[in-house]
């Protein structure tokens, strides 16, 4: 068997198994994720985003800037 | 006098030569086919009309400063038109089968066989000396099996962009002839009472879960086959703005006026490949060949991993849904819903095939990225 | 304080030359007519914008990397823009009284001949002194005759660039003053009673035909004049993706979404053309002058030749549709239409002037591609 | 007459002649085209596109790879 | 095996590095404020999207020939994408109120004052050795004070492309937070009676005026303020369309379909810039905190200058509509109409203060021409 | 206070400056051309447009010539 064909295999192994793989994990986190999500969604559903709104996004201003600076500091530390 | 001479040389009578005599036949047959058959016309007649206008000699079109060529140069040497495409299909996919039923991932994986043994039946064609396909090409190739057509042009337009016009009219040819390809495989590979399976309701999915399931895919793809990126990336973004809901006259856009227009010039672009040097050669057989065998092979190895699973599992699924797994959205699904009510006029499984139908299109793309890692650049 | 100063000669105030200042005029006169008037304002009003923003002393605009000297290196530079806007006019074209009447296919060639009468006038104008054009020039100024923008636009852009921002302009300015300017023409070469000849019902059109028309129509073209195949290669394209009926979503767009798009950036592209330096020059007068003398002489010869076909024929057609053969779709048609009830309020002769109002197009594309082929590159 | 406008008159002639030749080999194909047309149309739309469509897309495919097949065979046989 | 290992570390798991992953994790949070919180989703979406497909390691989408770069080059180093936008910003504008009530344009001036004094801001933190922002880069923050997209961005691009992406993010989550910012200034500078001044009812305006209004502002700019011209130009072109009625179907394309498409390909384009090495930096913490400061003086000068403008006109305004002068077209102006509706519930503001909201979209444009013409180039 | 702080001032008075003048001289240009307009607004709406487009259309054409004619001559003279 020459080099081309038994890079053919190794590359169809690998590729099958990679689809399966990735399949497969895809499966687990999609079930994982609706099971996590069916367990909030009442509770977000009856919480009208109307009325939460305004407060809410005060307070993720404040999220936001709070993750960037956290990650900036983060950054820097790492790259020293 | 001689003036005139040269006028009349300049005739495409003159200059005409029989290959592209033939390709321009070839040409009207695709137009043919998509007129008159319904052969995935949205492709097949700008692929077709790009290639007779690509063979009409004494005037450059699909070369040089030619308009089709500008348009390859522009969006296919770029990437940019199949994955504008695959964002406006992503704008209009459904996943919700697929989360009422994530267990049909695995026929979507196990569909993909048909590319991977396609690549290697290229290059043992090569090896007992019929063909001369490299890694590259074989790789191009196998990706007709995953029967998704702008992935198959994204990959060929990296690994073998000589041999991109023959790949996409095989690709589009063949996801025309799904409905005759698949059921003989189908029928023959399961029993009468396995196509009588009848599978329970899916259940209603979230719109939240609808959300998150494009950034979730997105996540896992970037961490486990980056070079699935481009095209799952603009795939889930598409989805993304047609579920979040905040977004409908992007999404809108995407899905009509955006998509049509790539679609065209893709098209045209596509045809800037066949004219009759880089076609009417050997390997075009041999693509048109193991195209087919792409399409079986998928076929058969979704409807076996479907009869796999049922020994595993207690709750049974059809193994007619397993050929959808190939992708070639919806024709397959439809197929796999017509044989079962063949076997049963009252199991109706296209809500079912759906399912294994778009997780094809996620398969084939990891697939993509798996070929473009290993044999590209 | 010397930055003041240097703020103050940034100002247009102090840089704006008169020549700017009257083509900012004139600009403000294209909108004017286009928006009172009704002269194709789908073309005037980015052509007369563009041609002001032209004309901005003190910002690169319609040069360098200016958006608008972008948008023409990208489109017409290229023929990208002419070329998509004669694929959505394909789209939009009805080619059934052409087909019900073939023979008024004659008319639209003998119209054709205000371009190479026009062609000649340049260079006999060239000849005695007044002006200095050459045959590129003379030829791009006669296909101002062909009354057809798109057309002129490619051509211009190919042999004559620099003289592009003149002929587009009076090319859609003739073609808005058609209303005026056959008439008279028309009157003068008709008799009475010929004007009041009526004309058999036009045959009912089979879909098929419709289909077929522009494939070989293609075919021919890639025969005979191959160099006017980027042009009617379009036009087919489009013609045939309205007519096929299975891919109505890419012929709505580029009849629409496409069309509109393009439409907007080679108005602004021509008006990148109308630069003072290039525009305020003698040439500017002789190509108004003898563009004017191609729409005269384009009418007059489609109104002989109509004259000429009765004396062979027994089928008699009203002459007043000659005149439609200048292209001017749809507007010289309803000129025939009008002319023809001042005659017979009884006679409509709409429908029978379609059919050379379309020939007229594939006359001048023609006519375009034979002064492609013996002036350019 | 100098050699520009010569060069005119010689294009007019050959565009006016190009167009005329060109417009009226138009005429006779498409009256040959219509009543070719004409005469197949009634069968056609007799037998319903939808109930041959399968049976004809099969016989299409074998047509599309022999049409193909012989075009390549072709093909190389001139390029010899 | 040696194969193996290689695609294990071609995956993102391996290679990921932490700034990638707070860089991703950001991307998802500007994601979940858009969709959830409604923070202007038209462009936080793309670019939101766009910043988590920039951080995924092992492939290249937002250098080289990726796809975001690919479109970053295409649209936003040439600025053709904020300005075609801008040509549809401006076919969606109506300046009626504006033309019924024009000294309302010095409300939009005074709210200018923002982007000069953050400029200032950014110069001074620099001075005192806790940033080092050149002359380019502290315009570039400053016009996030403009409180206009398309403005923001066509500067920063020129002006500061590696501060671009967190320029956008800034600006674009400012302008959904104005619901927020601006009633506790505006509340703060005004007494109870300043906020219950009711405003007579603007006076009809002729379609006449509107068509000539963009006109006359073309030529103002052309003349005053000439690098301003492209920006104004082309809002002044798409106004121009819409008013003039006789290119609806331009102008309907310039609203829909063309600026959904550029709105995607420029909110990737931005994302492209959301890259861990740019983003994580220290002056991204200057630009989050000096665009806030920008937005804040802008609101507090629009504001305090409708005071100043009652102490020498008998004709009141109520100063509630001055923070309209911002831009932020039409958040502003529905935050000037709440909060008056607070102080007296029969008092609607909000057709007042579309003046000024789009005086301010003219006010900044100017201001960028400045900005432009001192420090660009 | 350093040179670039000393720029910043510079060009926050002149930028400023430029944003009021240029307003402020808009708003008077269009309170001058809103009156214009309105003065002959209502002649306008009076005369049909329908029925006066063709004679207007014939003097527009002279009219465009004209003007570019003149144009041209002006430019030909200021460039000798
Ligand atoms: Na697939
Ligand atoms: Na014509
Ligand atoms: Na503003």
């Amino acid at each position: 068997m020459n080099n081309l064909l038994s890079q053919g295999f190794e590359l169809a192994l690998f590729g099958m198994g990679t689809v399966f793989v990735f399949l497969a994990v895809l499966i687990i986190a999609t079930k994982a994720m609706s099971s996590l999500v069916l367990r909030f969604e009442p509770a977000v559903s009856v919480a009208s985003a109307a009325t939460v709104a305004q407060d809410a996004a005060l307070s993720d201003r404040g999220h936001l800037l709070a993750v960037i600076s956290a990650a900036i500091a983060q950054h820097r530390t790492t790259k020293k | 006098m001689s003036r005139l001479l040269e006028l009349w040389q300049s005739t495409g009578i003159v200059q005409i030569t029989l290959p592209q005599l033939l390709m321009i036949l070839i040409g009207l047959l695709l137009l043919y086919l998509a007129i008159k058959k319904g052969f995935e016309p949205l492709l097949l007649i700008p692929i077709g009309f790009g290639g007779i206008l690509s063979n009409i000699p004494g005037v450059d079109i699909a070369v040089g400063d030619g308009i089709l060529h500008q348009f390859y140069v522009m969006g296919l040497e770029t990437g940019v038109f199949p994955l504008l495409i695959f964002m406006g299909v992503g704008a209009m996919t459904d996943f919700g089968p697929l989360l009422a039923n994530p267990k049909t991932l695995l026929l979507g994986a196990a569909a993909q066989f048909g590319i991977f043994s396609t690549l290697l039946g290229a290059l043992f064609l090569t090896d007992i000396g019929w063909f001369n396909f490299t890694l590259q090409q074989a790789s191009a190739i196998g990706i007709i099996g995953g029967a998704d057509g702008p992935t198959a042009i994204y990959v060929a337009g990296i690994l073998a962009p000589e041999m991109l016009g023959a790949i996409a009219v095989a690709a589009y040819s063949y996801m025309a002839l799904v409905p005759l390809i698949q059921p003989p495989i189908m029928r023959a590979l399961t029993s009468e009472d396995e196509r009588k399976i009848t599978m329970t309701q899916l259940r209603a999915v979230s719109q939240t879960e609808k959300i998150v399931f494009p950034l979730l895919l997105l996540i896992l793809v970037a961490l486990v086959v980056p070079s699935a990126t481009p095209l799952l990336g603009m795939f889930c973004f598409g989805n993304l703005m047609k579920e979040c809901g905040v977004v409908s006259r992007l999404s809108d856009t995407a899905q009509n006026a955006l998509i049509n227009i790539v679609t065209i010039l893709l098209g045209l672009s596509v045809g800037s490949k066949l004219g009759a040097d880089q076609f009417l050669v050997a390997s075009t057989l041999g693509i048109l060949l193991l195209g087919m065998l792409a399409f079986s092979i998928g076929t058969a190895s979704g409807v076996l991993m479907a009869k796999l699973m049922n020994v595993f599992s207690s709750n049974k699924i059809n193994p007619l849904i397993g050929s959808a797994g190939v992708s070639a959205v919806p024709m397959a699904a439809r197929v796999s819903n017509k044989v079962g009510l063949e076997a049963d006029p009252h199991n109706f499984l296209l809500m079912h095939a759906m399912g294994p139908n778009v997780a094809g299109v996620i398969g084939s793309a990891v697939a993509a990225g798996v070929l473009l890692q290993f044999a590209g650049g």
